[in-house]
């Protein structure tokens, strides 16, 4: 039921050390918002201010449109799930659920069911009397969920909460959470994660943080398919979208570019005269080209190819200073390597940058 | 009242007074001065925390200052005056005098031996006794007969030792082993305890055996510490084990080395039950501490005993500064 | 480590025998006092401990003949043993100090007056003279003997229940348990919410009372001994055990302070933070999460200070006072070796019966020992 | 538990009726700290059973291993006993130059005058300057030890066909003779932990009334004649003839500093004999080996002064004095106890208690070696008072000790008596 | 140079538990073999017995036509990465790599000469002087590589030598192992890891450890198209092959298998008459299925999507027993939540085991 509002939210360490700042965002209720960014950007940070364990150096920060500056974590209506879990290793998982209801002085019954449905709801009933230590890595991470779930909290923040699993757990428990999310569609999520595909598949929206601010925020899709900076467009996607520095050769609804190499790309971006001749970087996401035998995007020796099953990534030679090229294709390509190949691209997935980040949308 | 009851009696209110004061400030603290409820919420939440930390510390703060900090300046203050002249402010004359004093000199000697001896030893013998220890399958029963001199009073090590000492005459039966070995390896009986300056080290050895123990236990879980795979790392280099103790396995365990050897020369500044009760600072054997307590409950020289205290604390200056640096650090 | 292939097993050897002779050598003064409290007081002053497990032989020290008169025909006999108790094999002995292996076993002798002394080698004898031995000084016999090993537990029956200790040890036990436990309990209780304090809460000055702590681990206790008695005096708790709980708690606090805060400053951040996001005060915080986290360190320093106050003596004697009915056991075995120093066999009893407790302690709890030091001190 | 019942024997025990008819204490309880532990403790507080039972007082005994430390402590911090007793003149004298002690009072002087031989000397042991500088009595001397005892074994002496010397010249002419024959003449050992090196000081005091008058002896032990005066020295030196000759002594002259003090006697014993000759004071038969019967087995003689020096009958002891260190009826009464012959003779029929106090009976002697010291000590001539008990406590229980190791060690009897006389002037 | 030739070779601790067994294995000079297997398979116990750190309770193993069983470590020409990277602490980069030479008494500049080589071929010449403490993950793992080249061994061993990189950082460096491998092709590798992209790019051939043995060994496009058994099929590929029971309906050189729930499914995998009416596991992987209008292979309800951007994932409602069927369609697909859905697959991409295992190739 809760909102979220940060108006020109700001952090410094000990008065000199300024991770965030002018942070602004509008978490509407029900909302799962995951927070990305490259590691130390302040993810942690700003998922702890709104949890309160952070002092909030600068702005504002309202939960249900109260302002809760000051507002101690407990009565802030969150709760949080640690990446390490932060179970008590002392108390059984049943009493790991119950501690905040205790604190909170809730009739023993009341705990009692408030522990047995969260436990139901993940599966955890058989485990309710074990030690946390006694739990496997994902079943840990189960009861740290529940305890928050028992809390009845608006608004849930995780912290990287499956960066510790491996990787079959982690699938599991991703799809878990999506299906915790359905279960409570008014509880507000944050979400913290460095795992691409966690972002892209749990989130509502995304918001990327870098340099101390907001880079992007959007769905998903919007910033796979949208990203408004270089950085944004490297940053989501594995492998990186490769940039390829050209200058804009026509314009219009289609906008034509000349690579240095020589190539030439087609791109929906539409532009208009002014652009003519602007120095350009076009984006083409590795998954986005396929072999031409025609005139293409982007002509190079394949270096190494890696074949993955389903599909296969073509390392291209470097040329000059440029970062290395990567392809991926579908199926299995053998003998390419040390072959020139061209690749082509759909104009409406070819992305045009101007000036290390903007997008050329207009 | 039996004993018994009256035993349990005040153990039971003793431990009760003291956590019903933990108990009872802190309610006072949430419920009364600053609830944590009404309009005032967050400010009084701020305001308890700011007060919390020194409702926490105030016992032991309190215990500490009375039992320890006053003493060492009422310490201070006596070094500084004449008992003598009715309290009389004297300056440094009193160190003036112990600085006159060889026995003082000889102290400072021998303490500044010790401090060099005794950490070194243990901890030598300790990382050799853990190395050697972690890898046998008896090793546990090995550390616990290692580590239980520790277990054993100041006084109880000296009887023991005085008895490994103990000299006959030469004809007679000896009945110290340390004598008794020398004599089988064709020696004349000796009297350990009076040949000057090795006698200081027959001392030591006596703190070295206690203190050994303690460096063990730690190095052992500070070797254990060690990832293996550095160890395997090595192997596979070529290493012998003596050169994967020493260039592999030591450095790497060198801060826990530091802490060990810190703790060590805390106990060797404070060493006086061994000395006084093997030889009371005599045959050139005495130590600061001792000194220090010969000058006040032997000669009620309160003025010199003091000043020989306050060099005592001089000399834990330097490790007083390296913690300082080191919480800095930490909570940065 | 032991599956490297090719690993000589000579090596293997070499450890086991060093670590062999180490425990040896650090075994060798305990186990010397241990079997010194076995054997009676001329044994220990006139063997090694070490040979008291094999026979061996020596010159004893003169014997006094001594026994009932009897009167056979006209010759007074007396009959009787050198050796009363032990299995004793003579080879020589004598009546002078001068010559004191002047006769083979069995050999009659002549001495003065008429006196005929046979000694065989059993150690029986038989002194017989024609005149009465009333009021005769008997004469001493000198043995070179070969005795067995030979222990007792004479000396702890002295020590446990002496004439001078009497029903005093049982006494002085329970005022040494009235003394630690809580000398124990106390200081970690106080030093864990400052070690709490110092660890996980803000406030300026942390960093120059932790050193502070540790500056007074150094100080010598004997400097505070007056004023402090004089304090206890001065504001009525006089002698007493308020006043050697406190004594204890102030003197074992600096320790108890930086082992604790040590460990932890080492709790997982994310727990505490946890614990609060769920609505626990620092109180709860406390006594809730960080206590029974803290376990080990807690038990570490509860060693530590037991066998501190176990085996302390000044402290108990300057604050308790030297009362009969308040005397710690430690201070109680001191006394029983008199006012002169003691002897061996006391000594080496009481020092055994005083390391009891501390050893049980020690081996029961040795567990937590190691852990809870790791916790402290390596980081 | 008294271990004599009142009415029997040959105790006065008119004296203790008497006493007991004076006093009433009921419910008053009178704390007495004392230097006695183990099995003289026991002997301590059978005396103590009478006071309690004539009085009705409830009497607590305590001592400790550190009792001289623990009386100053006490006193400093204001918690003493009623009643302290020690063996140092020194560290009374300390107590009462800060008014931890009370005067005992001139009728108490008098009485010590009259009733303990010699009584003037032991009114001068018990008096000293109060804090306002006035010298009067503040110790009563109760219990004493004879110092100038020399120890052997009869049949030893028989065997070897030696007699008992009467004069000092006889005793060292005996020393050479054993030597002469291959025997070692004396057992020495000066080891006592921590108070290594007094037995050292008793045989230099001893000697020191053998070579000097008693006056000089008095300056002596108050400084006024340096220590490092050659009569002082020659003292020393005298003592060295015995003990610094690696002939006349058992393990030779390295193993007298380390020679326990408690085990030394054992050599008499040994099988064949270690030594012959053993100077040290009345209570060492406590560390003589079990069942030793003493006049039997062992026995002493008084070590014999010069025969040439003309000075008399010098006796050389030691002894406890009993002090009032916070004053009440019970503590008063105590002192008033101690004046009575029962206060003596219980102690005396038992073992190693001696006294001066004439009016106590000789017969209750508990042994007839207890009885021929006491003798010795209400013969003398001259009584004097253990001298390092009398010097200040840094010397007389510090260097002095530590100077009679490093002379038997080998350090000259010039330097080593310099040397205790920079540490005296260092705590003037 | 070095041939490796593991005959019976088994391991058992403490003379119970039996690890391995029976395992044999030819390994020609200048292979990279990548052994892949669940945790706990024993694949790093099987590398440390090579490497010599683990005595071999059974068997022999042979290094260049030598049996090596009591040789110690040191002495078989191997060099080891480990997973921890195992880097000394205490000693610069430098030192680290010259440690086994200093161990070795090779003089000073034949040293140095060896270290500048290997640091210049894997870029760490600016690092030669810093403690590993102050290098980031991929570059600690190419200093533990550095470690390894420069004793110059004729068999490097990896043990999961990226599993503690980032996500990033793991593809540049199984790029750079792989380059590595090329620069220096007579020397053998042997590589342990449980991900699959590293298996399926760097291997020539990877051994499959399950059950205490070698479940299959061969190429990974082998392994992939060819998988010898259920537990190898479902072992290669991300998410794992979706198996479905069924009967063979038909025989001949494509097979029929008619499904459970109804649908059929035509393989190229050939079979006998012999085999009419056999039970089988029809064997899909996620990647190979196409939604169909027609006839297909698998119907059911979408449980949940994920769009990871390139390649959305259908997570189908488990029916019954039966483990959730996953597919993986390229491009994106909205709006597929909780409709009804067939999939369809090209016969030659069917596999068929019988008998919990083996499977139906002739
Ligand atoms: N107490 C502190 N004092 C000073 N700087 C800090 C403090 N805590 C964090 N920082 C800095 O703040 C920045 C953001 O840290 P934060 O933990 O929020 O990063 P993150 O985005 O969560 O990174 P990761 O993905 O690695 O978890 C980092 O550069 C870090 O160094
Ligand atoms: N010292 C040992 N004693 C007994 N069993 C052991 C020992 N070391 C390993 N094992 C067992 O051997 C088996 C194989 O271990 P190994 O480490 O080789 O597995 P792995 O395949 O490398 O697993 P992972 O992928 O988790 O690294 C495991 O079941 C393990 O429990
Ligand atoms: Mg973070
Ligand atoms: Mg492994």
């Amino acid at each position: 039921m809760a909102t979220l509002k940060l108006t020109d939210v700001g952090k410094t360490y000990g008065g000199t050390i300024e991770v965030l700042r002018h942070i602004n965002l509008d978490i509407k209720a029900g909302e799962l918002i995951v927070f990305v960014g490259p590691s130390g950007c302040g993810k942690s940070t700003l998922l702890r201010m709104i949890a309160g364990l952070e002092r909030i150096t600068a702005g504002t920060l309202e939960i249900g449109g109260q302002v809760v500056n000051d507002v101690p974590p407990a009565q802030r209506g969150i709760a949080m799930v640690f990446q390490s879990y932060a179970l008590y290793p002392h108390m059984t998982v049943r009493d790991n659920m119950a501690f905040a209801l205790q604190i909170a002085k809730k009739s023993k019954p009341e705990i009692d069911t408030a522990v047995e449905r969260a436990a139901k709801m993940l599966q955890l009933t058989p485990y309710l009397d074990r030690l946390p230590k006694a739990l496997s890595g994902g079943q840990r991470q189960r009861v740290a969920i529940g305890r928050a779930i028992v809390r009845d909290p608006s608004v849930f923040l995780f912290d990287e909460p499956l960066s510790n699993l491996d990787a079959a757990l982690r699938v599991a428990t991703r799809i878990e959470i999506a299906q915790l999310k359905e279960q409570m569609p008014d509880r507000t999520m944050i979400y913290v994660t460095h795992d691409q595909v966690e972002a892209m598949t749990l989130a509502s929206r995304i918001v990327v943080l870098a340099n101390r601010g907001i880079a992007q925020v959007g769905s998903p899709l919007d910033l796979y398919e949208r990203p408004n900076s270089e950085f944004v467009a490297q940053f989501i996607g594995s492998p990186a979208m490769n940039l390829v520095p050209g200058r804009i050769t026509a314009t219009g609804p289609r906008t034509t570019v000349t690579l240095e190499d020589g190539g030439s790309a087609l791109s929906d971006v539409p532009s208009t005269e002014a652009d003519m001749g602007l120095l350009v970087n076009v984006g083409l996401r590795p998954e986005d080209c396929m072999i031409t035998e025609g005139q293409g995007v982007f002509t190079g020796t394949v270096a190494l190819t890696e074949a993955l099953g389903e599909v296969t990534l073509l390392h291209f030679e470097p040329q000059g200073e440029a970062p290395a090229f990567i392809a991926k294709l579908p199926g299995i390509h053998r003998n390419l390597r040390g072959r020139q190949v061209t690749l082509a691209c759909d104009p409406d997935k070819v992305h045009l940058f101007h000036d290390g980040g903007s997008l050329l949308y207009r | 009242m039996h004993p018994a009851v009256q035993a349990v009696l005040t153990i039971v209110i003793g431990l009760g007074a003291c956590i019903g004061y933990f108990w009872a400030s802190n309610q006072l603290l949430d419920r009364v001065i600053f609830p944590a409820r009404g309009a005032n919420i967050a400010r009084n939440i701020r305001r308890a925390s700011m007060i919390r930390p020194w409702l926490f510390l105030f016992p032991a703060m309190f215990a500490l200052g009375l039992y320890l900090a006053w003493p060492v300046l009422a310490t201070l203050w006596l070094s500084l005056t004449d008992r003598d002249q009715g309290g009389a402010f004297v300056g440094l004359a009193n160190y003036a005098q112990m600085s006159q004093d060889p026995k003082f000199w000889e102290a400072i000697r021998n303490n500044l031996l010790w401090l060099v001896v005794v950490p070194a030893a243990s901890t030598a013998f300790g990382l050799l006794a853990a190395q050697l220890t972690d890898r046998i399958g008896w090793g546990n029963i090995a550390k616990s007969l290692i580590f239980m001199p520790m277990a054993i009073s100041f006084v109880g090590a000296s009887v023991i030792w005085k008895l490994v000492y103990d000299f006959r005459p030469v004809g007679q039966e000896q009945i110290g082993i340390l004598n008794a070995i020398w004599t089988g390896l064709g020696g004349e009986p000796q009297t350990w305890l009076t040949m000057a300056p090795w006698n200081s080290f027959f001392l030591m050895a006596v703190l070295i055996w206690i203190q050994t123990g303690f460096a063990m236990v730690i190095l052992s879980a500070a070797l254990r510490g060690i990832p293996e795979e550095t160890v395997e790392a090595a192997i596979v280099d070529g290493a012998s084990p003596l050169q994967i103790f020493f260039r592999i396995k030591v450095p790497q365990i060198r801060s826990t080395i530091v802490v060990v050897w810190t703790t060590i020369t805390l106990v060797v500044l404070k060493i006086f039950d061994i000395v006084l009760a093997m030889t009371n600072g005599q045959w050139e054997t005495q130590v600061l501490a001792n000194y220090m307590y010969d000058k006040m409950f032997r000669a009620f020289d309160w003025g010199v005993g003091s000043a020989a205290a306050m060099v005592i604390m001089l000399l834990v200056l330097p490790i007083l500064v390296w913690n300082v640096v080191n919480v800095r650090r930490e909570t940065r | 480590m032991d599956n490297i292939a090719g690993r000589k097993p000579a090596l293997t050897w070499v450890v086991h025998l060093s670590v062999v002779v180490l425990v040896a050598l650090w075994l060798l003064p305990t186990l010397g006092l241990l079997v010194s409290s076995f054997r009676t007081a001329d044994q220990i002053s006139n063997s090694g401990w070490w040979s008291a497990f094999s026979a061996q032989e020596r010159q004893a020290p003169a014997i006094r003949l001594e026994g009932e008169e009897q009167q056979q025909g006209a010759t007074y006999v007396i009959e009787g043993t050198l050796f009363p108790a032990t299995d004793t094999t003579l080879t020589a002995w004598g009546t002078s100090s001068r010559a004191p292996q002047a006769y083979e076993p069995g050999q009659s002798v002549d001495l003065d007056d008429g006196w005929q002394l046979v000694v065989d080698d059993r150690g029986l004898f038989r002194l017989s003279a024609p005149q009465s031995f009333e009021g005769e000084r008997l004469p001493r016999v000198f043995t070179t003997a070969t005795t067995p090993p030979e222990f007792t537990l004479q000396n702890y029956g002295n020590v446990l229940s002496g004439s001078t200790s009497g029903a005093g040890v049982g006494q002085a036990f329970l005022n040494t348990l009235t003394v630690s436990i809580p000398a124990t309990v106390i200081p970690i209780l106080v030093a864990a919410f400052a070690a709490y304090a110092l660890a996980w809460m803000e406030f300026p000055g942390r960093a120059l009372l932790v050193a502070a702590v540790v500056g007074l681990l150094v100080v010598p206790l004997q400097l505070a001994l007056i004023p402090l008695l004089q304090l206890h005096n001065d504001i009525g708790i006089g002698k007493g055990y308020l006043g050697v709980w406190l004594a204890h708690t102030g003197f074992g606090l600096p320790l108890a302070i930086y082992l604790l805060r040590n460990y932890m400053v080492g709790l997982p951040k994310d727990i505490i933070e946890n614990a609060r996001v769920d609505g626990a005060t620092d109180f709860q915080v406390f006594v809730k999460i960080v206590l029974p986290l803290s376990f080990p360190a807690l038990a570490s320093f509860a060693i530590f200070q037991f066998l501190w106050t176990w085996n302390d003596l000044l402290v108990a004697l300057v604050f308790l006072g030297t009362d009969d009915d308040r005397l710690v056991l430690t201070a109680r075995l001191v006394n029983l070796m008199g006012s002169r120093g003691g002897q061996w066999e006391i000594l080496a009893t009481s020092a055994f019966v005083s390391i009891a407790v501390p050893l049980m302690v020690f081996f029961a709890m040795q567990k937590y020992l190691v852990r809870g030091l790791l916790a402290g001190s390596v980081k | 538990q008294m271990v004599f019942t009142p009415g029997e024997g040959d105790f006065n025990w008119q004296s203790y009726e008497e006493f007991a008819a004076e006093h009433d204490l009921s419910g008053e309880t009178v704390n007495i700290f004392g230097p006695w532990r183990g099995d003289d403790q026991a002997l301590v507080e059978s005396v103590l059973a009478y006071f309690a039972e004539a009085t009705g007082a409830n009497v607590s005994y305590a001592s400790s291993e550190t009792y001289e430390q623990q009386i100053v402590i006490d006193a400093e911090a204001g918690s003493p006993p009623n009643i302290a007793i020690l063996p140092q003149p020194g560290l009374i004298a300390d107590l009462v130059s800060k008014g931890f002690v009370e005067p005992l009072g001139e009728e108490t002087a008098d009485w010590l005058r009259e009733n303990y031989a010699a009584g003037d000397s032991w009114v001068s042991l018990g008096s000293f300057p109060g804090p306002e500088g006035d010298s009067q009595l503040y110790a009563f001397p109760y219990k004493i030890d004879v110092k100038s005892l020399v120890w052997y074994v009869p049949e030893n002496f028989e065997d070897a066909g030696y007699e008992v010397p009467e004069t000092l010249e006889d005793l060292k002419t005996l020393t050479e003779t054993m030597a002469e024959e291959g025997e070692t003449p004396w057992c020495i050992g000066l080891g006592s932990g921590g108070a290594t090196g007094w037995p050292a000081t008793d045989w230099v005091e001893d000697l020191m009334l053998r070579v000097q008058p008693p006056e000089v002896y008095d300056q002596w032990v108050s400084n006024e004649i340096a220590f490092d005066d050659p009569r002082v020295i020659e003292a020393i030196e005298e003592f060295g003839w015995f003990a610094r000759n690696d002939a006349f002594v058992a393990g030779g002259a390295g193993a007298v500093a380390t020679t326990d003090f408690r085990e030394s006697p054992n050599g008499l014993f040994a099988s064949p004999p270690q030594c012959y000759l053993h100077h040290q004071a009345s209570f060492i038969p406590t560390f003589f080996p079990e069942g030793t019967e003493l006049g039997l087995d062992a026995d002493f003689f008084y070590m014999p002064a010069y025969e040439g020096r003309d000075l008399g009958k010098p006796v050389l002891g030691a002894g406890t004095l009993a002090f009032i260190t916070k004053d009440s009826p019970g503590a008063r009464a105590f002192i008033e106890f101690l004046q009575t012959p029962i206060a003596h003779e219980i102690w005396m029929a038992q073992s190693g208690f001696l006294t001066p106090f004439k009016g106590a009976n000789a017969d209750t002697y508990g042994s007839e070696p207890l009885r021929k010291q006491g003798e010795i000590l209400l013969d003398a001539t001259t009584f004097r008072f253990d001298g390092s008990d009398l010097m200040p406590g840094a010397v007389g229980a510090g260097s002095f000790w530590t100077g009679m190791v490093d002379y038997v060690g080998g350090a000259s009897a010039e330097d080593v008596a310099a040397e205790i006389q920079r540490s005296w002037d260092a705590n003037k």
